[in-house]
């Protein structure tokens, strides 16, 4: 056997067991192999029924505490789920922004009732949560967002427009942040809410209008609030407290996806391995520099993972080895620049596309890539974050306010 | 003939864009970017009316008799507008061909605009290398007959006139193909620029050219094309710069217009110090294409692949500074962006385009 | 005859010849070949010899008017002699900062006193300026500098620091801006001295500290000003409007050095080549590709000459074409690249120095590129500038004052 | 044994931290630059006190039994402090090839810091693949014999031993040697690593490891040598970049910090991001040497490109964003500089790395 760069607790090897086992034992057949699609599939009944199996024996939502329904994992414990699913090679699903941003919000700052009342529904699927934060003049200035939030008697009142709502062609909850104080400093003033798509079955004032991607997929929409109503009782954290609830992540989520991030990548890699020999071009000593570059970044990448995880399971805090900022720099430019190269290596083939613009991996990827430096912070504002709080630079002073 | 920019192109170029402007808007570019031909044959005797197809073409062949060197600056201004069309693939590619064979029969036809021609010569699968390697020629008892396949032919749907690069044994000829064999579309990433597969069964065609010249041929149009190519991007490149900067200058981020801060400044700037040396290359290029071709092999070579990765390089920063509107598809961005890298990619990546610089510098 | 990309007047034409037929008949072939070296050097003393036939023949200060000993040459026309320079093979001197940013400065700014006084001893050699603008402290903010000029009687006292003085070894005269103003704004309050290093064959209380670069040469110095005194006649556009005066350009600059700069770069390349060659690695396809793009690097900055030098002598503006800013980005990126480059390319053998940290070509241009990206400009102001005046987007906000 | 940093390597270094802070500080370095050897035996005595030239050392031959993993956490410490002298030489390069070879002789000394060591190679005027070409070892009638010419050895003026890889016929052999031949200083551009060339001419020495081996001993060294490379380059990257971040701080432009400015703030943030990555890489490749030796020569070889990447990046970095002081020779950021520099190209250049990199994966 290969030696372990981490050395895990007797508990760990234990829980590591346990996931190996239940798998062998549950994981039906027909997952086997699947990959998650991008957007609406002729896989997600299958896909949602071996969510549902998951649901059941408490492999959803597992990062939260098990008093609600979670599993109470660590990054660690989490990483070793991770690995297992990949071992076993049966997608490890989760309940997407739900799970991983509604919840934690929830139970940092919900009532005992909302706790109650909005978390069993994330885990077992009953409640699908799209993400209503950007706003069009907003950008990665989230906090300048204008859609408003009126009290109207036991009611808020929604009018806006949001945009990059992803997941909601299957969503029927979507979360929002609204400007509820709109005197107040543009950090304060903002709350958090939880808005059903429906109320008693009609429509409750909530329009997406699709928007294609460069790639020809419309996997977002631009949302419309044009007097959407959620209950008071739907309010996180309190009115005009919103700011704070939607900062909120899970302190223990460090590790996670971190010794598995890489395999993806590498899968990639022999692929685009494979094709540039059945081209005949295994033999350039430019092609073969730029593929040892790129395997570097993959073992780079898994290295960093490696790093994190054996010092988080030898009770480490896995302060200095990365962060969310850096790895994403690191991945996102990676995948960028590999399929640029993918592209020139298979020449005249990649600038044919499929009949209704079906692109293959590399045509697709080499697009998509282009949305990584935007999303969740352009690399820009990625880069700000790195040099201020890791470096402990200067803020830029923002006539505008703080940041 | 100076490299300087004329008061006559200068005109030319004013008048090409205002044309554009008002027939070519991006929104017509759209339009038929959905249809298989990406053709619109109103705006190519449009342009033919303005002289375009006929500027480098001699007075003697039916053209204007002037050079390539106008014909760059009236490129740069159909790249900037991402003209869909057989422009690049009949002056940059036919044409050169036809001039370099001493071919009399067609060049009125191109000089006119009444012929839309283009040139095939990649081997289906093959690299951009793969010359007449799934094409033969012969000259068989019922005349000259071709056979084969061509895959990635510019503008292969609408040529009224297809030159073919077809071996002839060991060396490789240039035949003229007017109708016969099959044509295919090959839908593009890069829908502003589309693309064909041509297959042939014992067609008749009539050679262009010497018997056994094909591939001089071809690296002579190939070097054409590479020169307006080059001008095309660089064209292309100076309209997203010219969009980033808008953008950057109205577009407000905590508090204040993006083009503030420096990261998005020092973008503009970068890509601004590419484009400026690209657009050099491409303008000398075209001068040396009519005033000093000896030296036409290298620098449009080199002219190329700069300009490749200016437009390249301004093209993505351009997505990048728009954010999340620079990646919908109802955004002018991507298109420029999918066409900076296929035009990248053309004939050849920036470092095949590196690797024949060093051959033709004698390195 | 090669086919050429500029179309000249006949009046260029003519004195293009005359610039050749000069040098044919008085260029010595003492200075036939010689490269002008950075420091001292033992070939001072045919190049002064050299200058002084120049001067003399006027063809030092040449774009200053012909009122003023110059000889009101054009950009067209300093970069045609500049070429007939090069073809012959003789060193193009100047009067260095005398002629490039003294002589024009008191040329826009200065009394007819002034210019008769000033003027000629700069053609002569008589009057040899080094630099005293640039403090330790102010860096690219130049005008936050704070050396003091105090007026008694009819003297301006200096007393300060000033650094990255170039040319201090042969110098007699420093043109210095100092703070005579401190309660007025940034910019306003700064005179423009010209200080003579001795007065009646004594010290004037200007003391130079060689600074070592980090090639191991001291081509710069510190230098302390300790009450050195200048009569009040020697401030140039009246006490307190320096910042104007240390502004001034020439206006008609453009085209200069445009269509030789290349000639050296192209020189080092082919130096390259046969160095690559000696080694055996000239078929090695990334060396090539790494040649190939050094050759493009070069051509691109000959190109961009030629299409501003053929627009100039076609009566244009040269606008569009490129400036100081781009055109020192491009060149001096590209000589670092390549110095990188060559380094890695000779090996092994590049590691080791001569006796004395003695650097060969490659070492020296190694080291000495880092600084082109810091004097006259960071490379960072240089961007700024780019974008801020060429693409006309937004200025910074600067706390401290204005740019 | 875990990747993750174990409370005494943090002790280990934190100690070596101290010790060099005291007895090498930079300007220390710069006393010793100026001499031939850079040489100080007893700072080099007081880390064998440390126990550091031990480390790795299998405790049968008098070592402390550690590993890599160790000597990595210590290297980095030296690394950032500059240290010169011939550490490298000693553990990273002569250590694995006695290891490889099983021999027994010289292990104690080196373990104990008694001896200095180092390994010699290169052909006077080759590349880094010029193992043995100007070295030529026989075993005749007097026994081993070794002539020829070694350049760019490392602390080959100071080393007690010196392996010399040398041509048998057509393979090569290290042999040991401890006096004889000429050894001369070559100056050399990063004056913290000194070189020399090492002459011999007939000068008698003794097989290391089986005779024809030499190949494979090289390797192994080379690989353990890139190792611990990595992780001093990675150590002196970091301390650039808390240069570069420090002076950013407090070094006032246009009335603020110039860390304020996003130019220097995205550059050190890039050269974080590239120093997280190699050290990651570094650290990996020790713990490698030491517990799956068979990744090795995969891992150590992207560790050494990834490092001297980051290192010159880091360097570099650092000399602009300490504008003109940070060109000159008394400020420290050229020592840094150089060094990033020299060890990018040491045992071959990123390129070159990378190419080694895709023939051990089988590509």
């Amino acid at each position: 056997m290969t030696p372990s760069p981490i050395e895990y607790t007797a508990a760990q090897r234990e829980f590591r067991a346990e996931v190996r086992d239940w798998l062998a034992a549950n994981a039906p057949a027909e997952v086997r192999g699947l990959r998650v699609p991008r957007g609406p599939s002729d896989l997600d009944e299958r896909l949602a029924a071996w969510a549902a199996t998951l649901a059941e024996a408490g492999y959803l939502c597992v990062a939260w505490p098990t008093e609600y329904g979670g599993r109470g994992l660590t990054g660690v414990e989490v990483s070793i789920m991770n690995e297992e699913f990949g071992r076993a090679d049966v997608p490890r699903l989760t309940r997407g922004m739900g799970e991983s941003l509604v919840g934690p919000a929830i139970i940092a700052h919900g009532t005992d009732e909302q706790k109650r009342r909005f978390l069993p529904p994330i885990i077992s699927g009953e409640h699908d949560y799209c993400q209503g934060f950007s706003e069009p003049d907003a950008g990665s200035d989230l906090a300048s967002l204008r859609t408003t939030g009126v009290v109207d008697g036991d009611d808020l009142v929604l009018t806006g427009q949001k945009v990059w709502t992803s997941g909601f062609w299957k969503a029927n909850m979507i979360f929002v942040l609204c400007r509820t104080n709109p005197d107040a400093p543009k950090h304060h003033g903002i709350s958090y809410v939880l808005l059903p798509l429906e109320r008693d079955g009609r429509p409750n004032g909530v329009e997406f209008r699709p928007i294609t991607r460069i790639t020809g997929k419309a996997l977002f929409a631009e949302t419309f609030l044009t007097g959407a109503r959620a209950p008071l009782d739907n309010v996180i954290g309190g009115l005009d407290n919103g700011w704070r609830v939607a900062m909120t992540t899970l302190g223990s989520e460090r590790g996670g996806s971190a010794t598995t991030q890489h395999v993806a990548f590498l899968r990639q890699f022999w692929q685009l391995v494979d094709e540039v020999r059945a081209r005949g071009l295994i033999g350039d000593v430019r092609v073969r520099e730029q593929l040892a570059w790129a395997y570097t970044q993959v073992e780079t990448i898994r290295m960093a993972g490696l790093a994190l995880v054996a010092d988080l399971a030898g009770g480490g805090t896995g302060r200095g080895l990365g962060n969310g900022s850096t790895s994403k720099i690191r991945w996102s430019e990676y995948q960028r620049r590999l399929t640029e190269i993918a592209m020139d290596l298979l020449g005249p083939d990649a600038l044919v596309v499929g009949d209704g613009y079906d692109l293959d991996h590399w045509q697709e990827e080499f697009l998509v890539t282009r949305s990584h430096t935007i999303w969740g912070g352009t690399a820009e504002v990625q880069r700000n974050i790195v040099a201020e709080r890791v470096l402990g630079l200067p803020k830029d002073p923002a006539p505008g306010g703080t940041r | 003939m100076s490299l300087a920019t004329t008061t006559e192109q200068r005109e030319l170029r004013a008048t090409v864009r205002r044309f554009l402007a008002d027939r070519m808007p991006l929104t017509r570019v759209r339009e038929l970017m959905a249809t298989d031909t990406a053709f619109d044959r109103q705006v190519w005797d449009g342009l033919a009316g303005l002289g375009v197809q006929g500027l480098a073409v001699p007075q003697a062949h039916g053209g204007a008799g002037y050079g390539f060197g106008e014909l760059a600056h009236v490129v740069e201004e159909c790249g900037a507008a991402l003209l869909p069309g057989p422009l690049l693939a009949t002056i940059g590619l036919a044409l050169p061909v036809l001039l370099a064979a001493d071919d009399h029969r067609y060049l009125p036809g191109v000089a006119s605009g009444r012929t839309v021609a283009t040139v095939a010569w990649l081997a289906p699968g093959g690299g951009w290398d793969s010359a007449g390697e799934s094409l033969t020629v012969a000259n068989t008892d019922a005349g000259w007959r071709l056979s084969g396949s061509a895959s990635t032919v510019l503008d292969g749907l609408v040529a009224d006139l297809v030159l073919v690069v077809a071996g002839t044994g060991a060396a490789s000829t240039v035949v003229a193909v007017e109708s016969g064999g099959t044509r295919t579309a090959l839908p593009a990433l890069d829908q502003t620029r589309p693309l064909a597969r041509l297959d042939f069964d014992d067609v008749p065609c009539t050679p262009v050219g010497r018997v056994g010249d094909g591939a001089r041929l071809l690296d002579t149009a190939l070097d054409t094309a590479g020169t307006l190519l080059a001008a095309e991007m660089v064209g292309g490149a100076r309209a997203c710069l010219d969009m980033a900067v808008g953008y950057a200058k109205v577009r407000e981020q905590f508090g204040r217009p993006i083009g503030q801060f420096q990261a998005v400044k020092h973008k503009c700037a970068e890509a601004l110090v590419a484009i400026e040396g690209a657009e050099a290359a491409a303008r000398y290029a075209a001068w040396a294409a009519d005033e000093n071709p000896a030296e036409l092999p290298v620098v449009a070579t080199l002219a190329k692949a700069s300009a490749a990765q200016a437009y390249f390089r301004a093209a993505a920063d351009n997505v990048q500074i728009h954010g999340g509107i620079g990646f919908t598809w109802e955004h002018d961005a991507h298109l420029y962006f999918k066409r900076a890298k296929a035009s990248l990619m053309l004939f050849g990546d920036v470092g095949a385009y590196r690797r024949r610089l060093a051959d033709r510098l004698g390195l």
